[in-house]
């Protein structure tokens, strides 16, 4: 028997020891993630939410009424040169009033009445580049262009925008607290766990010293204990989740942790439960040694 | 010198367990100590297995110094050691089996190897039946006798039995003893201690007394038989 | 020393023995009450809001253009009479219009275009009785009144309603679930812990068995700690809810759990406890006993 | 009759422990049981405490019947029984003091009388100046001795001892012999379970030989006295 063959056996003997222990360990890892995958899986979705609005937001430039038709489509000529824009569309007086009867279907009739007394005025809708399609880029681009030439008003509404920033961006900042609280305390848990190994085998970690077992032969089995720990943490967390995420699916729609984020999880469950490990086998080196 | 302790003392809190001890055993020398109760007697074995490191002294035990170990140093020591404990200290969720077998799958032994040196043990110490039980499931002196087949498993070079018969009958005894000097002709060195010291027949060994964390060479075996 | 003042001493030997397990359970009940107020806090919110639309729900029964005010003035009456009316509330062509000019600010130039050639219609609007705030409700009485003589049509807005009301029972159930599987997991948790404790004390238990202390004075201290490892990790639960809706108030407006269910949940916490010390007692019997 | 033993039989899986046995002993005996390790000593002592009951036969001890037990009825059976273990079965985390007192407390003493008798005892047995150490800081046989004081501490009517002398020097034996003689003089009824039945004086015990789990009674004193 190579000392590598007891290794794994003493390795084996470790993960399929203690099963009670080992299975609430596992439940509070992945109680612990379900905790944080859910506010990464909100502030993940509220983010795509707020990249997609983004990303549909279009500036209403309103032209002068003095404007003719020719000289709105110069005008959008130009726009569509400056810097971060990425398409313009001109409206003429026509099409705003075609488009305003499909988007106000029950005040058709009242458009009706008015015919040949009332216009909608052109207009030119300016789409913006990746880079401005945050609230501030869309924001300076709209005073830029109201402040033109020709042009009467620049509007761009989504009144939510602001407040949907806003909660992303606390989501954001609760979710690194909270990730960085919820490693803190994974980590406790799987040093905690791995600290009760060390004390429920103290016995055998004694004698494997005194009959001359190497420190690494001794501290070896606890490394791998703690990790697969973190790491079946973090997968039955990221499992629970998952299952809530099926089970909201029909009231809230949203769409799950994408595979970078959902690795990320992972590795952060293998990584904080090595590190509680190398914690928890710590205040036990003195046992370690073989002293008793 | 196998063992070399030199002016060691060790203290608990208050209590010193041993004052100014200097002891020498060469290879393949038989030592016995007795005293009474709270003499020091394990607390003197174990500055042998350097479970502890004296106060102020040296030991050195195979050419390590207690004054200058290194990591790794403690490992390579202790698998030239077998140790017999006055509470046995087995492995209570190991078969008798893995408990004697211990110190040889440590040191990377193979399985034919392993498989063959503790069924033999273990028949010399009549407890091949019991090789599948736990210690719990073990009369007294069957787990001493399991303690003592571990010690003696990977041939060491030094062999300490801290009271190996204490919960043995006469016959058992006589057994145990004669086995640790048959080691002893093999070359290794026992030191063993032992409130009983008559066990040992005399002239097989040198005795030592200890009291009072102090050690004396004058007790002989004439001293013992008078106090018989 | 009597026995009282022994098994007390015995309690605190427990409560403060083996504080590293101590702490890592209760972080771990709290976890799992964390997962299940964050649940209950949604469905608590989502139900208030609810509540509060239906509350504010108006069904608006159109009249027939013929009706004059006063045959428009004693439907009213007769409608205010019908079981389920709260009350009801008659809008004539003028306040419509005044209503109209109201809401919608910037169709007003629209309205003053119109004035004399087009005419909004007179309507009553009725509100329900409690028992008829919800979504059934409102539907059949909107369909009672639509088929009433001198009614051209009755409409109620919220078109969101249906999706609010799917969303709040999906959550109802989804809550009664999770209650479910984290309150088995919480005794399961508590029960493995106070098993652990049971294990880590058996030479105690047996020892206490031996020199014939009785049964009582031996279980009871393992059901206090179960019953106060439920109420704290309960209450922790609570705590750190409270900590992350106050994070998350600023960015998403909602109110914390009310009394009632704040002590249902403590309440839950002790019950869990309890039952989990009674479950991890159990097979420790024969230990209980003495035998060894 | 205080304990009374009949026809009882223990096997542990294949391997019988106690076959057959019979023991009467009367209020105020003193019983001595010897035979080699494994004949079962332990084993017997078990039955009579009811650690453990027999498959067949019947254990009774001061009114209590093996087969007839009801919840409750051991405890109350416990308190008027002292033990001292083979491998002592102290409490490790509680001090010496606390150990001792630990059958007292539980019968619900007053703090007052509890200290009176545990300090009286912890100094017949020279261990007053250890009652605040825990177990791990005692040398083996000072462990022994904290047992055999809880054992006594409580005026049991029934005084089970197995193996009490193992980790004692002579001196200290014959100390422990005579105070267990001590308290069987004041109507202790003392079963003593051990390898060594010579420590104790011829003719004051009862002596019983137990080998392979059958109980003779032919043992007597000049037998053990042709084997020393
Ligand atoms: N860890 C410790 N903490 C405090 N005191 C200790 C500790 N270990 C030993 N002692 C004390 O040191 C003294 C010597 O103990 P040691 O165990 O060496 O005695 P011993 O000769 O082996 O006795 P015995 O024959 O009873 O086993 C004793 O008084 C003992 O109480
Ligand atoms: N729990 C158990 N499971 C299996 N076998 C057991 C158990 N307890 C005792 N035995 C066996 O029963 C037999 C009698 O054991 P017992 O402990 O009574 O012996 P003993 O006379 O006390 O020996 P010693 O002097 O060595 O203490 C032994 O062979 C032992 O191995
Ligand atoms: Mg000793
Ligand atoms: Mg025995």
């Amino acid at each position: 028997m190579s000392i590598w063959k007891a290794l794994a056996g003493e390795t084996l003997g470790h993960l399929g020891s203690r099963p009670g222990a080992r299975a609430v360990t596992l439940v509070m890892v992945s109680l612990a993630f379900v905790v944080f995958n859910s506010f990464l899986l909100v502030s993940w979705n509220l983010e795509r939410l707020l990249r997609r609005e983004m990303q549909a937001v279009r500036i209403e430039a309103f032209l002068s009424p003095e404007l003719t038709p020719a000289e709105g489509r110069a005008l959008a000529d130009l726009i569509s040169g400056m810097g971060g824009v990425r398409s313009v569309y001109y409206v003429s007086v026509q099409e705003a009033e075609a488009l305003f009867r499909a988007e106000m279907p029950e005040q058709e009739r009242l458009l009706d009445l008015l015919s040949g007394r009332f216009m909608l005025p052109a207009s030119i809708q300016v789409a913006l580049e990746p880079g401005w399609d945050n609230e501030g880029g869309v924001r300076s681009m709209a005073a830029t262009l109201s402040a033109m030439e020709g042009i009467s008003e620049a509007v761009y509404g989504e009144e939510f925008l602001p407040g949907l920033t806003r909660t992303v961006s606390a989501f954001r900042k609760l979710l690194v607290f909270l990730g960085a609280v919820l490693a803190v305390s994974i980590a406790m848990v799987v040093a905690y766990t791995v600290r009760l190994s060390v004390v429920q085998r103290s016995r055998t970690v004694e004698i494997m010293g005194i009959v001359g077992a190497p420190g690494w032969f001794i501290t070896m089995p606890f490394l791998i204990e703690g990790t697969v720990t973190g790491l079946a943490g973090a997968l039955g967390g990221l499992l629970i989740s998952a299952v809530l995420s099926m089970m909201l699916q029909g009231a809230v729609g949203h769409s799950f942790l994408p595979p970078g984020l959902f690795w990320a999880v992972v590795f952060l469950g293998g990584a904080t439960g090595a590190v509680g490990a190398v914690l928890g086998i710590r205040p036990g080196k003195a046992v370690i040694g073989g002293k008793s | 010198m196998l063992i070399d302790i030199r002016d060691a003392s060790k203290s608990y809190g208050r209590w010193p367990a041993l004052e100014h001890v200097s002891l020498h055993v060469a290879a393949g020398e038989f030592v016995v100590i007795s005293g009474p109760s709270g003499a020091g007697k394990t607390t003197l074995l174990r500055l042998i297995w350097m479970g502890d490191m004296p106060d102020s002294g040296v030991v050195q035990v195979a050419g390590y110094r207690s004054d200058m170990m290194k990591p790794g140093h403690l490992s390579r020591l202790r698998r030239r050691i077998g140790v017999v404990f006055q509470d046995f200290r087995l492995l209570p969720d190991r078969t008798v089996f893995d408990n004697v077998a211990l110190p040889l799958v440590v040191s990377g032994s193979s399985g034919r190897a392993v498989r063959k040196r503790v069924f033999s043990l273990l028949a010399m110490m009549g407890l091949s039946h019991r090789r599948d039980s736990f210690p719990h499931q073990l009369a007294g002196g069957e787990q001493q006798r399991v303690a003592i087949a571990r010690a003696m498993v990977a041939y060491p070079e030094i062999l300490l039995a801290d009271e190996p018969t204490g919960n043995l009958d006469p016959d058992a005894t006589a057994g145990i003893i004669s086995q640790l000097m048959d080691i002893n002709r093999g070359g290794t060195a026992v030191v063993m201690a032992t409130h009983d010291p008559r066990r040992i027949p005399p002239g097989s060994a040198r005795f030592l007394f200890l009291d009072g964390g102090r050690l004396t060479d004058s007790t002989d075996w004439s001293d013992l038989e008078g106090e018989r």
